[in-house]
């Protein structure tokens, strides 16, 4: 049969490398499958995975290698990189979803497609769900976030809401360092007022603001528990590392994503598992959002090159494009792993809108209430 | 009130830390010039050595967090029996350029091993409520690493004036001919200097781990935030580099807790140490405590 | 193999070094220094007096440069090609050449330090530190003032007694009167007899003070790029003519030669 | 008249006096020798006046120029030069290459020149490496030429030091101790170097010397130092006669 | 006089000291270089190469382009730099920021790009004049601890400033040439012209500069400081002004790469890249200009190699990605601390014997 070419470029090793890793594992082993059962007939996907260490210039040499190879569809990484290649991807008009959701990367480009909805999309969620389970007045939340775009374009984007009619009260935004003791920013916050702490990075800090929190015993028991706080955070602030690097520190911390959990049994969580163990992978891949994260993208890209045959197209990079920009409506399309449909169209390049609260309980993420929409998210576009 | 000694508090046990990283990065100085680039790596590694023997091979914390000194004991003594003993009598420019290879090595062999990449927090074998005196917090884990620190501090500081192994150390740091036409071997002041390096870096990196979690990032960059620290302390000094972790520590702090948050600054603490680094070096080069080169011609 | 032939503590036999593996420094060097002596090397500048004690000394080897034939024998042991530590432990330590004190250390721990290869305990450790102070009563006002900033002859007082903490049987001094007063020359020359006669230290001096080194010693060498032209007991070489005239600067009549009479002439070579 | 003047210079390093109130006059064309036990302060007061040290108090003067506070480099611009007591060469370069750095301050091109080499760098350069190779041949260097001045013996580096401070074409130069370890003979030749020096090539010498034979010999005027302060001042006889010299510095025969 | 023979290296000796300047020593050294030249600027004429490899050897003639400034400090004036990436951003923002402010379809970024480069290179090198600046103070090591405040500190001004969109990617235009718009399809190519111009001119340059009075200062200031003072040199302003150019090449080289990635984001100038260029400055010579072509193509062509092999290991061993990716940083240490043992003149140095071995060919021993 047929050999389809696709390729995917992240930091295996290097900084983020702890998501890029379980992410490659998750779309490595997606394609396999789709190999190995014939998904596609007796065609096959061939997925080239190389790692950047999240190096930009690497990200390119990858990117205009497979471009010789002649790939048709591709799977890239960080915000940095998707960036800097957008005008690329352009020129090229390949179809990419990256591993970034920041919203910045779809401005501007035909090309690019986030996998679920934006980092701004996530952020303003949860502060609507602030606001709609806080009782008494305007909430006061802090927003903890990266020292970079990636942390600080979803801030942009809740001051407009709030300019926009959101009722909450932005007491301040902390951009964190490398930091080893929190107290400090913690105690401030408690001056302040602080009630809520909407964070926008990865884990690792999270953590520790979270078990400097645990010492001052300023963490909320429930949510909303009057004179503490009660921590939330987006894609990258949670999953099982942050549980793993939190511990119990980690308990009552309020996450949202598109993704499944396996700590929520569902038909998605035991496909996710059975395709980890079918491919001998160790626990904490297993039990990723990550992994799922990397199997969803490479479930969409088969989906593309599933529709594309199905209608008797060449599979090539434009009428992949083409079926992503049908995937809506009648077409959507529901991988197992996302709480909700996949949908992209011409001016909706973000994938899964779906939201779902997941709230640690007894060291395990668990779902809390049904998935959501944010609704200022698309009022301030 | 409270919350100005709440920083103080935090600040003295963040400064402790950086103290005890310090003091190997010193020790290694001390006795041969050499800026050690890679001991941020030796700190990771430590705190690896100690994660993997209280995890996989369920020993008790207190004693892995030994065991773990002993073993990077003895692994930064191979790494200056391997890498650095050839290089002894060449230039020093060239013996700081081989610890930034060695970083690159011990990163690359860290990602060989299960936990290169991945997030990783020790389990909990202190009480996890905090001691709260008039209203300021500390936790026990924190208040371990402080008397860890101050013990380990204490204990070098009477090995280094009571021994002789002192003398010869910044003997040999003087001019190593000499030092060897008495009969000082230089590689072994050498290997013994990397090795009590290496035993205070993993010290560091046990309580850094229970403090903030193992991972990669956060371990890289308390590496080079022990720069500003040994800069400020003067390099070769041992009370020096005491002294100028717990001022870091609370400039980081007062920084966090007065500066970032208002008048739109943030961040701060992580940047102030670098600035407070370039004065440093513009009007006090040789730190608080460092010694001044005699130079006669 | 017989020991210690005719009562030689220190045997040095047809020794060839080399620098950087190209270099050949010493062609086929001998000496031998009996027990309880003084014994001179004397020779121009880059004759390979230096590079003769590092031989010995074990200090080659960080100079890049090694022993390539021949063979050094300490009381009767091996040392050719072995490391410094070593020969200091067998009892032969070597005064580098200009004055290498441990700059940030006091004058007290600098003597101190001397002692770090010793096993005899402690009492007897601090009751030769004493005894250095008696030698060197000008270091016994000084004892905490950093050895870098001692003058040039307190300088070379710290690195001699230093070495001889360490209890040598052989003491080798490298020009101890480099760059001293004629005052400290006298002193130190008479601190070096002294020490030979006191504590039974064998010396083997490199001198180009020719007067006062053969004046001390029973038996010297003269050596020449690399090999040893000249020998014999200090009193018989201080009658040979050559070394008079260039060694000693005494014209043949036996006078002191006149710096004064040094003729000045332009020498017209040209490179091109 | 004297073209070298330190009036009344005091060194002081914490408590010590290196040097104090020290007065000194150097005529041109002489030369000067400066003798005294060790710890006199006559390497402290060669660093004075070439910049090495700044003197606590007093002033230092060259054909009425202040040298009192000028930097090294500025100092060796204004035509005096030195070599060092212990050896600060450039260890690790040849000998060529010590002398031509020596070259420096005299080399007068730019940036833009240099870049673009040819044309006045190249001129130049070329020039340069005339006058140097004639203080090679002068010191008889010749066979050092390309050798690491680093691995050459203690004798030969300090005549490197000599040479490579009479490259920098100075009106004055100080020698601090330029014949420690030589023998006679070489001491010989060094002594003629020092009288070329002044003779052929017109330079005014001071000289800090431990041999007394030699400072006896060959100056036109010693000063004698003890504990920073001048006990003495003459020639070679008035020197040998007075007693504080004897007694300081000397010692019974 | 017998007239020397300029064909053959053996039996040559030089009749006037301007024979002795010269940079090459007899005609076939002139020729050969000549001949390396053409070689150079033709071969895309014969051999097609993909475009990631076009990438890679522009990448590596930036490199070399920042390694020239990085060896004049380094290598030569001794001075440790962990900053050196922090200079190229300098050059990279420069042109990434005047684009951010007029456009970057502007004709001074499209058109007059050589002038952009230059100007990026001055930024550069007033950067590096400004952290040079404690060198009048500071002696020794304590400089490599100001080029590291200099890399942090600049991160974190690229990082929050607006002006520099806050890290976040700027675009720089694509260029103009006489044929028009580069396009994307010639897009490596020229620049792969327009690099290696730079490179054999900056070469040239800065050998020439090495062999004037400004190169043996740096390296007298390596040597001695005190001993360069008496000299008449000043040896702060010397070591300031080793890393003015320093700083010129890393901006001229930031700037290039800027034009290269068609933008200039805050990645690429971290402190990890100052030591990829710092292994590439000794892998390829401290102090030999040969090494600053060596050690970028050696570093280079090791990762791209490291990354088969790991790739190569991902095929065989399944799931054995962690392993083969460790190897890279593992390998590229060892590469560091090998070179530094055992050939610290680095690659330079095998070029050395080589070529003398080459030389005295007729005359082998
Ligand atoms: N490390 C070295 N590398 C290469 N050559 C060296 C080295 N050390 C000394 N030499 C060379 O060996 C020769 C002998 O040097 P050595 O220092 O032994 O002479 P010396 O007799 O002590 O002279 P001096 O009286 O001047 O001290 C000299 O020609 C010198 O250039
Ligand atoms: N940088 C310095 N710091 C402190 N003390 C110093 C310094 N330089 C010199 N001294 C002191 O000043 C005094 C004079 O030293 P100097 O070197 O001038 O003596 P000298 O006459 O040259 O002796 P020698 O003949 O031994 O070379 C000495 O006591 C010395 O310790
Ligand atoms: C893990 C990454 C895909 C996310 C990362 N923080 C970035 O935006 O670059
Ligand atoms: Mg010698
Ligand atoms: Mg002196």
């Amino acid at each position: 049969g047929e050999v389809y070419k696709t390729a995917l470029s992240l930091a295996i090793t290097g900084p983020t490398s702890d998501a890029g890793n379980p992410y490659s594992k998750g779309a490595e082993d997606y394609f396999r499958y789709v190999n190995d059962m014939n998904l596609l007939g007796d065609d096959t996907i061939e997925c080239t995975i190389r790692d950047d260490k999240y190096e930009t210039a690497i990200t390119k040499r990858n990117f205009e290698e497979f471009l010789d190879m002649g790939i048709v569809f591709y799977l890239n990484y960080s915000t940095g990189s998707t960036l800097a290649l957008k005008r690329d991807f352009d020129e090229v008009k390949m179809p990419t979803l990256p591993a970034s959701f920041h919203a910045g990367n779809i401005e501007g480009s035909d090309y690019i497609f986030l996998p679920i909805a934006s980092y701004s999309a996530q952020n303003i969620g949860l502060a609507e769900y602030v606001v709609d389970h806080h009782e008494g007045g305007t909430p006061k939340v802090a927003m903890y976030v990266h020292p970079s775009a990636f942390g600080r374009e979803p801030v942009k984007d809740i001051e407009k809401a709030i300019e926009a009619g959101l009722d909450i009260e932005l007491v301040e935004t902390v951009e964190h360092g490398q930091d080893l003791d929190v107290t400090a920013m913690i105690q401030r916050w408690r001056s302040k007022g602080v009630e809520y702490v909407i964070s926008q990075t990865v884990q690792s800090p999270v953590a520790t603001m979270l078990k400097g929190a645990g010492n001052l015993g300023q963490v909320a028991e429930s949510f909303g528990e009057e004179g503490k706080m009660t921590f939330l955070g987006a894609h990258y602030t949670g999953g099982n590392d942050l549980i793993a690097l939190a511990g119990d520190a980690a308990e009552n911390f309020y996450w949202t994503t598109s993704y499944i959990v396996t700590s929520e049994p569902g038909a998605g969580a035991e496909a996710q598992l059975e395709l980890a163990q079918r491919y001998g992978r160790d626990e904490k891949t297993s039990n990723s959002h990550n992994y799922a994260n990397g199997i969803m993208v490479a479930q969409v890209t088969t989906e593309v090159i599933r529709r594309a045959k199905a209608r008797g197209n060449e599979i090539n990079k434009e009428n992949l494009y083409q079926e992503l920009l049908e995937m809506n409506g009648m077409n959507a399309f529901y991988p197992v792993t996302t709480v909700g449909p996949v949908t992209y169209s011409k001016d909706d390049h973000q994938g899964v809108d779906t939201l779902q609260l997941y709230v640690v309980r007894d060291g395990a993420f668990r779902a809390e209430g049904k998935p959501f929409i944010s609704e200022y998210a698309e009022k301030i576009k | 009130m409270t919350y100005f000694f709440q920083l103080v508090v935090s600040g003295i046990v963040v400064g402790s830390i950086y103290a005890l990283a310090a003091i190997g990065f010193v020790l290694i100085y001390k006795s041969s010039r050499v800026l050690n680039l890679a001991h941020g790596q030796l700190i990771a590694a430590g705190a690896y050595i100690t994660y993997t023997l209280t995890v996989y091979c369920h020993i008790p914390i207190y004693i892995s967090f030994v065991l773990s000194m002993i073993l990077t004991f003895f692994l930064a003594m191979s790494v200056e029996r391997i890498f650095l003993r050839r290089l002894i009598g060449e230039p020093i420019i060239s013996v700081i350029m081989v610890t930034i290879g060695l970083m690159s090595i011990i990163d690359g062999v860290i990602y060989l091993t299960p936990f290169g990449s991945e997030n990783l927090s020790f389990p909990s074998f202190l009480p996890s409520q905090p001691i709260v005196f008039q209203g300021i917090y500390i936790s026990y884990t924190q208040l371990a690493g402080v008397l860890i620190t101050f013990l380990l501090i204490g204990v070098f500081s009477w090995f280094f004036r009571k021994s002789t192994v002192g003398i010869s150390m910044r003997a040999v740091s003087d001019d190593q001919m000499a030092s060897m036409s008495i009969g000082i071997s230089v590689p072994r002041v050498f290997g013994l200097a990397w090795a009590t390096a290496g035993l205070t870096a993993a010290a560091a990196g046990g309580i850094l781990g229970n403090i903030v979690g193992l991972n990669f990032d956060t371990l890289h960059a308390f590496g080079i935030i022990v720069f500003p620290v040994v800069i400020l302390g003067g390099l070769d000094s041992l009370p020096g580099a005491v002294a100028a972790g717990i001022i870091m520590g609370l400039i980081q702090q007062f920084a966090s807790g007065y500066l970032d948050g208002n008048w739109g600054l943030s961040g701060t603490a992580s940047l102030l140490p670098y600035i407070v680094l370039l004065v440093i070096l513009l009007f006090k080069p040789h730190g608080l405590f460092g010694t001044h080169e005699i130079e006669r011609v | 193999m017989e020991t210690k032939q005719d009562g030689h503590l220190l045997e040095v036999n047809n020794i060839e070094v080399v620098y950087n593996d190209i270099v050949q420094v010493l062609r086929g060097v001998s000496l031998k220094v009996a027990e309880g002596g003084i014994v001179s090397l004397l020779g121009t500048n880059g004759a390979g007096k230096t590079t003769t004690l590092r031989a010995i000394s074990g200090l080659l080897k960080p100079e890049n440069g090694y022993i390539r034939d021949g063979y050094i024998r300490f009381r009767g042991r091996d040392i050719t090609n072995v490391l410094g530590t070593y020969v200091v432990r067998q009892g032969a330590v070597m005064v580098p050449e200009e004055r290498r004190v441990f700059k940030h250390l006091t004058v007290d721990e600098n003597i101190w330090v001397g002692s770090v290869t010793r096993k005899d305990g402690q009492q007897k450790i601090r009751e030769d530190h004493e005894l250095m102070y008696r030698h060197f009563p000008r270091l016994a006002n000084i004892p905490n003032r950093l050895a870098g900033y001692c003058s040039g002859g307190e300088q070379q007082m710290i690195v001699i007694a230093r070495a001889l903490m360490a209890a040598p049987k052989v003491l080798m001094l490298d020009e101890p009167s480099l760059g001293l007063a004629p005052l400290l020359v006298k002193e130190i020359f008479e601190n070096i007899a002294a020490i030979n006669r006191d504590l039974n230290t064998t010396i083997l001096l490199v001198e180009q003070n020719a007067r006062i080194a053969l004046e001390i010693s029973q038996y010297a060498y003269i050596m020449e790029t690399g090999r040893i032209v000249l020998e014999g007991p200090a009193a018989e070489l201080k009658q040979n003519p050559d070394v008079k005239e260039f060694y000693m600067g005494l014209t043949r009549a036996g006078g002191r030669k006149s710096f004064k009479e040094v003729k000045s002439y332009k020498r017209r070579k040209r490179w091109m | 008249m004297p073209n070298l003047i330190v009036s009344d210079v005091t060194l002081t390093f914490g408590g010590l006096h290196a040097l104090s109130s020290v007065n000194l006059e150097i005529q041109p064309g002489l030369i000067t020798s400066v003798i005294g036990p060790n710890g006199a302060g006559k390497t402290s007061l060669l660093n004075c006046i070439s910049g090495f040290y700044h003197p606590t108090s007093g002033e230092i003067h060259y054909k009425d120029r202040r040298l009192t506070k000028l930097a090294p480099h500025h100092v060796s611009k204004l035509g005096i030069s030195r070599a060092f007591q212990n050896l600060e060469l450039f260890g690790g370069l040849s000998v060529l290459d010590n002398l031509m750095l020596a070259r420096h301050k005299d080399l007068s091109y730019n940036l833009l020149h240099a870049v673009f080499f040819f044309g006045k760098a190249a001129r130049v350069e070329a020039e340069n490496r005339e006058n140097v190779e004639s203080v090679i041949d002068f010191m008889e260097l010749e066979p050092y030429r390309k050798q690491t001045v680093g691995n050459l013996s203690y004798g030969v580096q300090k005549r490197v030091e000599v040479a490579r401070a009479l490259t920098l074409e100075p009106e004055v130069i100080l020698l601090d101790e330029p014949m420690a370890g030589m023998n006679v003979e070489e001491k010989e030749d060094m002594v003629r170097f020092i009288f070329d020096i002044k003779k052929e090539w017109e330079i005014t010498v001071v000289i800090v010397e431990h041999d007394l034979g030699v400072v006896m010999d060959i100056s036109d005027q010693i000063y004698v130092l003890d504990f920073g302060e001048v006990i003495g001042l003459g020639n070679a006889d008035q020197i040998a006669s007075n007693p504080r010299v004897v007694e300081a510095y000397i010692g019974e025969e | 006089m017998m007239s020397a023979n300029r064909w053959m290296a053996t039996g040559n000796y030089f009749t006037a000291y301007r024979q002795e300047q010269r940079i090459f020593a007899t005609h076939t050294d002139r020729l050969m270089f000549a001949l390396f030249l053409v070689v150079l600027f033709s071969w895309p004429y014969f051999i097609e190469l993909s475009t990631k490899h076009m990438l890679v050897i522009d990448n590596i003639l930036i490199a070399v382009i920042a390694v020239y400034g990085l060896n004049l400090v380094t290598g030569f004036a001794g001075q440790i730099s962990v900053g050196h990436a922090a200079f190229m951003g300098v050059g990279a923002y420069t042109v990434a920021s005047v684009a951010g402010v007029i456009g970057d379809q502007h004709v001074l970024i499209t058109h007059a790009w050589p002038l952009m480069i230059l100007l990026s290179g001055l930024m550069g090198a007033a950067m590096g004049l400004i952290v040079g600046l404690p060198a009048l103070r500071l002696r020794h090591l304590y400089l490599l601890m100001a080029t590291l405040s200099f890399q942090l500190i600049f991160q974190w001004i690229i990082g929050s400033m607006e002006l520099f969109n806050q890290g976040q990617f700027m675009y720089v235009g694509r260029v103009h040439w006489f044929s028009g718009e580069v396009g994307r399809s010639q897009h490596y190519m020229f620049w792969y012209y327009a690099l290696l111009v730079t490179v054999v001119v900056s070469g040239l340059g800065v050998r020439n500069i090495l062999r004037t009075r400004y190169g043996r200062s740096l390296v007298a200031v390596r040597d001695n400081d005190r001993a360069a003072d008496a000299m008449g040199m000043h040896p702060g302003l010397t070591k300031v002004f080793a890393f003015g150019l320093a700083g010129f090449f890393a901006g001229m080289a930031g700037a290039l790469q800027a034009y290269l990635n068609r933008g200039a984001g805050f990645e690429t100038f971290t402190l990890h890249e100052s030591i990829q260029y710092l292994a590439m400055t000794i892998v390829g010579g401290l102090g030999q200009l040969t090494g600053c072509i060596f050690g970028p193509a050696a570093i280079r062509i090791l990762d791209l190699q490291v990354e088969s092999l790991a790739q190569w290991a991902g095929g065989i061993l399944p799931s054995s990605l962690d392993l083969a990716t460790g190897l890279r940083p593992l390998s590229f240490g060892l590469v560091i601390v090998l070179f530094l043992i055992f050939e610290p003149r680095g690659i330079a140095n095998w070029w050395r014997i080589i070529r003398s071995y080459i030389k005295l060919w007729p005359f082998r021993y």
